[in-house]
């Protein structure tokens, strides 16, 4: 029953939240109009939607997020260096990514995590969505890159989308 | 404000420089991405608020030229 | 700012009608597309140009157009963005047909088509 | 208030949102043309009204939304818009009844297409704002090219390239011409416009002069004149004949914007711009009747004949509207609706022809077409060729003498030759065309490339014939009894010569609720 | 009385079209019924008409152009009328043993009534404009007689001529006519008549009697125009009887004579007229002696009896009228037996070439004396009507008063019109019923049915009978017919056989000798039958027919050649003619300074310039590559919506922005059926003219933005939407308001326009079948972690979309704006998922949705209708919700809805359509795929 | 407490120049494709992001439009930041940038598609 008329309670906190966002007023009248906006649309949502998220638990999240947020930033700093720096002195390449998360939206969540940290970029997802191939910008060591991404990323989206 | 019209220039050098088809679909990318940046400098300089909706939708629907071109690129029929 | 505009419309208005002149669909359709943006500009500017006065109403700010730019070009534009979009769309589709029903996309096919077929 | 004037806008555009929701083929042909001829009966009925009212000698102003015209967009419907709009729907009936022979079914869309067309020249007609009216040229050139696109394939469809390109790049010069209006006069409605023409500042006058020039251009276009008209033979020639005949009251459009704009703000009353743009438009017309007339000569094909004869026709206007006397202006009233009915049944006779004679179409060589559409079908192209050359005792004799009677004694050196001349070829051209067709027997034995009747569908519908003949006895009609036609044009001139009486209507019309 | 005389022919032709299968019997009462009927008629009226009355029927037709369907029978109408009726009864009765079983005999006597009646209206006429439709009408129903026999070349040829110069001529006098009206201000034949002297005094007059004149001289076949009447001899005989002796050719000279009180008595009149008679008279007459073909003598024997008719009106003086009048009788009833005959020897010997024929004396005796006593009278043989009138002409001639050199020319031209009519009227006799008998003809040549031959011994007789005594057979009605033409003025004349020796009488003589003399002479120096004559003048028209249609030709073809590139430059030349010439005229005069404060020009101002300038030249440099113009114009797009953000237009801005970003998607859907880049120009001078095109074009539209901007704005009116926005109409947002309040109707056309693009895309994409340019090998390609990540999006972009819906009112956005921000994402759908995948998925009807859209706009906007208030008027109502607070509805609001649902279900209808066509397999293999190796990473194409 | 907060919103506002401008130099300067896609599109997603956030604070503290909407902004960029990105390199793989051999600065590591470790075959990318 749930599943039929609430598909996926995090989209329907998420446009609730959005719509606040947007509107930024918050009254009854507004926050009707969210809540019908968030009942609704996830059901019209629903029928483009292939997979929906499974959410397992989202401990993991915060200090993902936290990660991730100094990771750019400090990235951010290297590749503002690289670029300013002489181009002769960088060395970049592609590396096949070993995945270990199944979950199209961790896989999704983690090329996502991947692209946003400078340095790195997601270029292609293999057909049986076992490799992520990965450009690097400085590549110094391959191996020291995949287990920290591994350890950085991956792990915590494993637990999120089980 | 001149700095991110910088960026923008160059963005626009890249685009129109080239040399090859994904360099330019990205300077796109990054002229649209610059214009969100310019357009909430604009908001502050002016001290207005109705520079948001252009930069939200940029924001959202900015990337849809970058992915239509790219899928053109790849495939040539961009919807299969 | 003026001069501006007006020079952005004097090129825009250069390179459309030079692609508005060639033989083929699209580069046609490609000038009459920047052809639609000069005179999106053309008659935005009939409104005359000013920074940083949006014609949106705010609360205690007097509705004169001492506060707000001039309205209604703005309108006029949006109709005219929407009305040539939709001939974009329209002579798009139109050139797509031609070329397949033609087998050519020269912008008059149709009579090298016809001088095929008198001729034979 | 009256809600008259808008009916005929409306009317079409709730046929035409209906007849999407019927179109489906399980719904069936019925209800799918029931809803078309419901609406299109209304929209008669509706301008029927509207120039019974029109006739009354005021002006109806309508107020959009209620907002005094010089803010807001008003319907002006003076004489002559009532008499374009009925003109329109009594032509769009016929084009209908015809089109419901079977080409509604081929084309997608058709019904929906077909009342938005109407609902884009009606309001074309009656808008009184200059922006309005880009609006619905836009609607009636968009719907245009959809009647002439949709279920054609082929050549059609590069004949369309260029008609919607030409059409698109006209657009976008009225565009500019409407940005340069607002830029220097401040305003867009018409009778504002006319007002503030005349007050314009010495300093604005060759800006001002260029906006009206590039507007009057986008109507030339629009009308097919010298040397803008090289879009026109072609996308009539290969649209289908429903549509054609329809075709046949768009050049007029633009003629009736030249004539509403020229009237209005190039009057006596607009100083400095009194007459602007005559001074080329005159010989252009002279020209393009000249080339009109030579390709209703050189024409190889029947239909390409009728569309240089709507050429004819549309250049014979301008030299009766430049002439800019009541009596030309009304003979050439006259002769619009004549010509746009006559043409009109023309298009539909050549799509006959072509039907009855296989593959040979409507070429002007080779053979009559099957004895059982000839006959009809050569009667009618006789009432229809009388007419549209001026012979009497037809529609087109009577304009053309009214036309000849009325030109200005200082003009008569060159415009009675031009007139008068044209004429002669055009009978020349037709009399060629009619015994070609209508007169060469058949080969006797068909050559095995297989131009030979053998693919002839000989067989008339009845609709098709019907509208035809429908098309014709208006002319007929207008022929027989022209007195109130004839009287109604020459009231329409005298009222378009006199804009200040526009204008005040204009400025005295009220809203019914909100301020003034 | 009157309006029934002449409708007669009118409604039995009618009859006659109607009635399907009468047999050919009842259809030839039926026709005759008219003639016969009406000449009931006639003669009814004919005491009154005698008597000096004018029987008048008057009926308003078309006032304002002085168009009145007004009839009146003079004594000249009489004249015609009896002939035209009495003639065309007898045609009847020969017509119906003329034509064979298998004719179409009904459509036959329906022209031929349709003809009569025409004749009739034309001489019943009482209004000059009247006379011109039934003159038109005339020419008209004789084309269709004349090309009858549609299947033969020659007949189509001779209509076509005959229509093509009398309705010149008709033209022509219509023109005439009307300059006569603007002289006496009235076409009332009465007012013209006694008009005479104003109208030869106004200086229009030379351009009158031209008019008129070359409208009088096609139709009755004057030199130098007299070549179509032999030619229309490719009508059936009966045709040839009635029209080209009776009627028809005679509608001219009839004109002339009707018009002769009010245009005649000038030397202009007399000089021109009476040359041009006396020239058409000799030629006709010179011809008629070396034509083969039986009708032939008789149609050049006809002109040069009309050229005498004319001549003698352009003499002018009473008596020649009378003598025109009296030989137009005469010669109406030779000819027309004449023909007859020549239709009875066609008919029974299959032949009409005089070299073929010989001895008919023998076979039809009857016929052959008929034939002959007619060819007497045509010869102007004593005791024969054609000598009466011959007379009175020779007289005329030598009495010319004034103008010397016209009395010899004419004299001399009517000695030699005198022999060489005895000269072709005896070679007719000789070669067709004396001598040795028909050659080559088919057997068993005999007696025409009697019936066939009444008609003609009528004739004869009288002919016999006016030769006889003339006083008491056509005395009466000639005088009828000289006071209608003459009044008061009607000479005293005598109609006796015998006038003593005179020198007419002995020119009489003398031409019969000499003709008698000149045929045997030319018999025996030329042999008659081997000389052949072409028609120049049908060469001649020929010539210049074909040269008039190989000019509409030529000029069509290179003017008009249905190239779109032409009619773009064009329009493009004039538009820049329009715009510069104001400024070119107004170029030396002094120029008021304008007071103009610049904005300022912020340095970022140059940078979105710059953006703005690089891209569109870029699109233009590398436009031949199709997928890099478009990614450049991105370029140029997103500096448009830029400038609109930096001079406050925000909405402008983003429904810029979203129309652009759709734009390349369909330019990009549309480059997968379009080749990869133009081909490079032809040739170099296209490209600099085009180029100088261009560059005065962008130039002239940056001057007139100039021009523009400096000017002082005259913003009253948005001065006033401004103030109104918010207490009327319930909006902050002033460009909503006026989309969709103020100028709410424009929108209402806009999303039709909108809605329509999508029809028309599905009406043209739905069953068409394409094939893409090339095609990429392998499946489709599969993107998973976009495709996720779109997802995610979708509906949080619903909810962007409704919100900028709800306060497009009041902030930036709107129905419009939604409804693209809605589908835009759906195509980002439809591109990483594929179109298939997704429209199983999210089902719907975007057609229905146009049409539902434009509804609810019509609906929203109409709802204040029931209010009696106008279309579009907006309402405004405080929703007081219990928990909720107030709810601002604004009418405005279902409008907006309405373009939403169209904006959104066009948009994707469009997209939709062009992103799931199906190709043909065939056409597939036909274009070939890519080869991945070969694609250039600087074009993205397979080089 | 105000010059704090000031002082944040300017070295915010640097930042994300400094940022934008370094991914522009970047897009510029680098000489191959892959290099200068990291350049721009991460460079101006923390630099964006940053001035979003003055914003944010900006319109806090000129009270002109005190609501944090700028964030809904920074959400959908990042959301479509990798798609774009994503979809970009696709692009340029199946130019199969690496054969062409013109491109100033190139060396083999950097367009090299290594095999995939288990030796599986992937043409789509
Ligand atoms: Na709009
Ligand atoms: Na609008």
């Amino acid at each position: 029953m749930s599943r039929r008329f609430l598909p996926s309670l995090p989209l329907t906190l998420a446009i609730i939240i959005f719509w606040l966002l947007l509107v930024s007023e918050i009254n009854a009248a507004q926050f009707t109009l969210a809540l019908a906006l968030g009942l609704v649309i996830p059901l019209y949502a629903a029928r483009i939607d292939r997979e929906f998220a499974r959410i397992g638990t989202l401990r993991p999240l915060p200090k993902l997020l936290v990660v991730l947020v100094w990771d750019i930033v400090m990235s951010n700093i290297r590749v503002a260096r690289q670029v300013l720096g002489r181009e002769s002195r960088i060395h970049s390449g592609f590396i096949w990514y070993p995945l270990e998360i199944g979950n199209i939206h961790g896989i999704t969540a983690l090329a996502c995590c991947i692209t946003l940290t400078p340095g790195t970029v997601t270029a292609a997802l293999s057909d049986d969505r076992r490799y992520l191939l990965v450009h690097v910008l400085d590549l110094a060591d391959e191996a020291q890159l995949v287990a920290d991404i591994k350890r950085r990323y991956e792990r915590p989206l494993m637990e999120i989308f089980p | 404000m001149y700095v991110v019209g910088t960026a923008m220039l160059l963005a626009l050098w890249r685009l129109l420089r080239g040399p090859t088809v994904p360099d330019r679909i990205l300077a796109l990318d990054t002229l649209n991405v610059t214009a969100i940046a310019e357009l909430m400098l604009l908001g502050m300089h002016l001290k207005s608020a109705v520079y948001f909706e252009a930069a939200l939708v940029i924001a959202m629907l900015g990337f849809v030229s970058t992915v239509v071109l790219s899928k053109y690129v790849i495939r040539r029929d961009i919807v299969e | 700012m003026e001069f501006a505009i007006a020079s952005g419309i004097g090129v825009l208005v250069f390179a459309g009608v030079y692609l508005v002149l060639r033989a083929r669909s699209f580069d046609v359709i490609l000038g009459l597309t920047l052809l639609s943006y000069a005179t999106n500009l053309l008659i935005f500017s009939s409104g005359r140009l000013t920074v940083g006065k949006p014609p949106v109403l705010q609360p205690g700010m007097e509705a004169t157009l001492a506060n707000h730019t001039d309205p209604l070009p703005q309108a006029l534009v949006l109709t005219a963005i929407v009305i040539s979009f939709a001939m974009t769309a329209v002579s798009i589709v139109l050139a797509m047909r031609s070329r397949a029903d033609n087998d050519s996309d020269h912008v008059d096919a149709g009579d090298v088509r016809d001088e095929r077929e008198a001729g034979r | 208030m009256s809600q008259l004037p808008i009916l005929p806008i409306l009317l079409p555009l709730l046929g035409g949102a209906l007849s999407l929701f019927v179109e489906h083929r399980r719904i069936g042909t019925v209800v799918q043309r029931s809803v078309a001829w419901i609406f299109m009966l209304a929209t008669l009925l509706a301008s029927v009204l509207l120039v019974a009212r029109a006739d009354q000698g005021s002006i109806l102003v309508y107020l959009l939304g209620d907002w005094p015209a010089r803010i807001g967009i008003a319907l002006m419907a003076d004489r002559l818009s009532a008499l374009m709009v009925l003109a329109t729907s009594l032509l769009g009936a016929a084009c209908l009844l015809h089109a419901c022979s079977g080409w509604d079914r081929r084309a997608p869309h058709f019904h929906a297409l077909f009342q938005l067309q109407l609902m884009g020249l009606n309001g074309a007609f009656l808008t009184g704002d200059i922006f309005n009216l880009f609006v619905f040229f836009e609607v009636m050139l968009i719907a245009s090219y959809g009647l002439l696109l949709s279920g054609g394939r082929g050549v059609r469809m590069s004949a369309g390239l260029h008609y919607v390109a030409f059409n698109i790049a006209a657009s976008t010069l009225f565009l500019i011409a409407l940005g340069l209006v607002y830029g220097v006069f401040g305003t867009l409605n018409m009778a504002e416009l006319a007002a503030r023409v005349a007050t314009v500042p010495a300093g604005s006058l060759p800006l001002a002069k260029a906006t009206i020039g590039l507007l009057l251009v986008v109507f030339c276009a629009k009308a097919a004149l010298l040397p803008l008209y090289l879009w026109l033979p072609e996308a009539y020639t290969r649209a289908p004949a429903a549509v054609a005949a329809l075709f046949a009251i768009m050049t007029k459009v633009g003629i009736y914007a030249v004539l509403r704009v020229s009237s209005l703000m190039l009057g006596d009353d607009a100083g400095a711009m009194a007459g602007y743009g005559w001074d080329w438009m005159l010989p252009a017309a002279v020209g393009g009747l000249a080339l009109a007339t030579l390709g209703v000569l050189a024409a190889s094909r029947l239909r390409v004949l009728v569309a240089y004869v709507v050429l004819v026709s549309a250049t014979t206007l301008f030299i009766a509207f430049g002439l800019r006397s009541a009596g030309t202006i009304a003979a050439g009233l006259y002769y619009l609706v004549h010509s746009s009915f006559v043409a009109a049944a023309l298009f539909l006779v050549a799509d006959l022809v072509r039907r009855g004679r296989g593959d040979a179409g409507d070429a002007l060589r080779a053979f009559a077409p099957a004895p059982g559409v000839r006959v009809v079908a050569g009667v009618m192209f006789l009432i229809g060729a009388v007419s549209v050359a001026g012979l009497p005792p037809l529609s087109g004799f009577v304009g053309k003498t009214l036309l000849l009677q009325a030109v200005p004694e200082p003009d008569i050196q060159w415009a009675w030759p031009a007139i008068l001349g044209s004429s002669m070829l055009v009978i020349v051209g037709l009399t060629r065309a009619g015994t070609r067709i209508f007169w060469k027997p058949a080969p006797l034995r068909p050559s095995p490339a297989g131009d030979g009747p053998r693919n002839a569908r000989g067989r008339l519908r009845l609709p098709e014939t019907i509208a035809t003949m429908l098309l014709l006895s208006y002319g007929v009609a207008m022929a027989v009894a022209p007195g109130p036609v004839t009287a109604y044009a020459r009231a329409t001139a005298e009222q378009l010569l006199a804009p200040a009486t526009y204008v005040d209507q204009v400025r005295a019309a009220l809203p019914a609720r909100r301020l003034p | 009385m009157l309006e029934l005389m002449l409708a007669l022919p009118f409604v039995l032709a009618l009859v006659l079209a109607i009635l399907r299968d009468a047999p050919a019997r009842a259809v030839a009462w039926l026709a005759g019924l008219a003639p016969l009927l009406a000449l009931a008629v006639l003669a009814w009226l004919t005491p009154a008409v005698m008597a000096g009355d004018i029987p008048r029927a008057m009926h308003e037709w078309l006032p304002q152009a002085g168009l009145a369907f007004s009839l009146r029978l003079d004594g000249l109408g009489w004249m015609f009328a009896a002939m035209v009726l009495g003639i065309g009864a007898l045609v009847v009765l020969y017509a119906h043993y003329y034509l064979g079983p298998q004719e179409k005999t009904r459509r036959f006597f329906c022209f031929l009534l349709l003809f009569m009646g025409a004749m009739l209206g034309m001489v019943l006429s009482g209004n000059l404009l009247l006379t011109v439709v039934f003159w038109e009408l005339t020419s008209i129903s004789s084309f269709l007689l004349i090309g009858f026999w549609f299947h033969r070349d020659d007949a189509r040829e001779g209509a076509r001529m005959a229509l093509t110069i009398t309705a010149a001529g008709g033209l022509a006098l219509l023109g005439g006519v009307v300059m006569i009206g603007r002289v006496v201000g009235s076409y009332e034949l009465d007012a013209v008549l006694a008009a005479g002297d104003a109208i030869r005094a106004n200086e229009l007059y030379p351009w009158i009697l031209g008019l008129v004149l070359a409208g009088v001289f096609t139709k009755s076949a004057q030199f130098p125009v007299h070549f179509w009447l032999p030619h229309a001899m490719a009508a059936p005989t009966p045709v040839s009887a009635y029209l080209h002796s009776a009627t028809m050719v005679k509608a001219g000279v009839f004109l002339l004579a009707r018009l002769h009180p009010s245009l005649a008595g000038t030397d202009l009149f007399f000089y021109v007229v009476s040359t041009v008679g006396a020239l058409t008279l000799l030629v006709g007459a010179w011809n008629a002696i070396f034509q083969h073909d039986l009708k032939g003598v008789l149609a050049y024997s006809t002109i040069s009896h009309l050229g005498l008719i004319t001549l003698l009106l352009g003499l002018s003086t009473p008596m020649a009228v009378v003598a025109a009048l009296f030989h137009i009788l005469n010669h109406a009833t030779f000819k027309a037996s004449l023909f007859m005959a020549a239709g009875i020897i066609d008919h029974e010997t299959g032949t009409r070439d005089m070299r073929r024929l010989g001895g008919l004396r023998r076979i039809m005796p009857y016929t052959s004396a008929l034939a002959i006593i007619a060819s007497l009278a045509m010869a102007g043989i004593p005791l024969l009507n054609g000598f009466l009138s011959k007379e009175m002409f020779f007289a005329q001639a030598l009495e010319i008063e004034g103008h010397e050199e016209m009395r010899w020319f004419i004299t001399v031209a009517a000695f030699l019109f005198a022999t060489f009519g005895v000269a072709y009227s005896l070679r007719f006799v000789r070669d067709t019923f004396l001598g040795r008998g028909p050659r080559a003809v088919e057997d068993e040549v005999h007696e025409p049915p009697r019936f066939m031959q009444v008609p003609v011994a009528i004739l004869v007789v009288t002919c016999v009978a006016v030769g006889i005594a003339p006083q008491w057979t056509i005395g009466p009605a000639l005088a009828t017919a000289a006071s209608g033409v003459l009044g008061e003025a009607v000479p005293d004349y005598s109609l006796a056989v015998w006038h003593g020796i005179n020198t007419p009488l002995l020119m009489s003589l003398g031409g019969v000798v000499c003709g008698v003399l000149l045929y045997l002479v030319l018999n025996r120096v030329l042999d008659l039958h081997a000389v052949v004559r072409q028609s120049q003048g049908r060469r001649l028209f020929h010539l210049n027919i074909e040269a008039l249609f190989r000019l509409g030709r030529r000029f069509t073809h290179t003017v008009a050649n249905g190239s779109m590139q032409r009619s773009l430059l064009w329009l493009v030349l004039v538009a820049i003619a329009a715009g510069a010439a104001p400024f070119v005229a107004a170029w030396g005069e002094p120029r008021e300074p304008v007071a103009f404060v610049a904005q300022p020009m912020v340095r970022l101002a140059w940078v979105l310039w710059l953006l703005l300038v690089c891209s569109a030249l870029g699109t233009l440099a590398l436009y031949r590559h199709r997928l890099l113009a478009v990614l450049v114009m991105g370029g140029c797009g997103l500096a448009v919506s830029l400038t609109f953000v930096a001079l406050s237009a925000p909405d402008l801005a983003l429904t810029q922005l979203l129309v652009e970003l759709v734009t390349v998607a369909l330019m990009l859907l549309g480059l997968h059926y379009l080749p990869k880049d133009s081909p490079p120009e032809r040739t170099r001078w296209r490209r600099l003219r085009d180029g100088a095109v261009a560059l005065a074009a962008g130039a002239g539209a940056a001057a007139l933005a100039w021009t523009m901007m400096t000017r002082p704005p005259t913003n009253a009116v948005a001065a006033e939407i401004t103030a109104r926005s918010l207490p009327e109409a319930w909006g902050s947002n002033i460009v909503n308001v006026i989309l969709v309040d103020f100028r709410g109707f424009d929108t209402l056309g806009e999303i039709t326009v909108f809605g329509i693009a999508g029809l028309v895309v599905h009406a043209m994409l739905r069953h068409a079948r394409m094939a893409p340019e090339k095609v990429m090998p392998g499946p489709p390609i599969k993107l998973p972690v976009p495709a996720d990540l779109a997802q995610m999006m979708f509906p949080l972009t619903l909810v962007v979309s409704i919100f900028l819906f709800l306060r497009g009112h009041n902030a930036p956005g709107g129905g419009f704006i939604a409804g693209l921000t809605l589908a835009v994402p759906l195509l980002i759908q439809y591109v990483i998922q594929g179109a298939a995948s997704v429209e199983t998925r999210f089902g719907f009807d975007y057609i229905r949705a146009i049409g539902l859209g434009l509804l609810i706009a019509l609906f929203g906007g109409a709802a204040s209708m029931l209010l009696d208030l106008p279309f579009l008027s907006s309402g405004h109502y405080d929703l007081e919700l219990p928990l909720l607070g107030t709810i601002p509805l604004a009418s405005a609001a279902v409008f907006d809805l309405g373009v939403y649902l169209v904006v959104f279900g066009s948009t994707m209808l469009i997209l939709s359509m062009m992103g799931t066509l199906k190709p043909s397999k065939k056409m597939i293999a036909h274009r070939g795929t890519i080869d991945p190796a070969t694609r250039s990473a600087i074009t993205g194409e397979a080089s | 407490m105000n010059v704090f907060w000031e002082l944040l919103l300017v070295v915010l506002l640097l930042v994300g120049s400094f940022f934008i401008l370094m991914g522009g130099i970047g897009l510029v300067k680098l000489s191959e494709f892959f290099r200068r896609l990291h350049a721009p599109t991460k460079a101006s997603t923390l630099g964006v992001g940053c001035v979003l956030v003055a914003s944010v604070g900006y319109h806090l503290f000129m009270d002109s439009d005190p609501q944090p909407r700028e964030l809904l902004i920074v959400a959908f960029l990042l959301i479509t930041a990798p798609i774009s990105a994503h979809l970009m390199s696709k692009a340029a793989l199946s130019l199969r940038m690496d054969e062409w051999p013109q491109l100033p600065g190139k060396s083999d590591e950097d367009t090299h598609v290594p095999p995939r470790p288990d030796g599986g075959d992937d043409d789509g990318y």
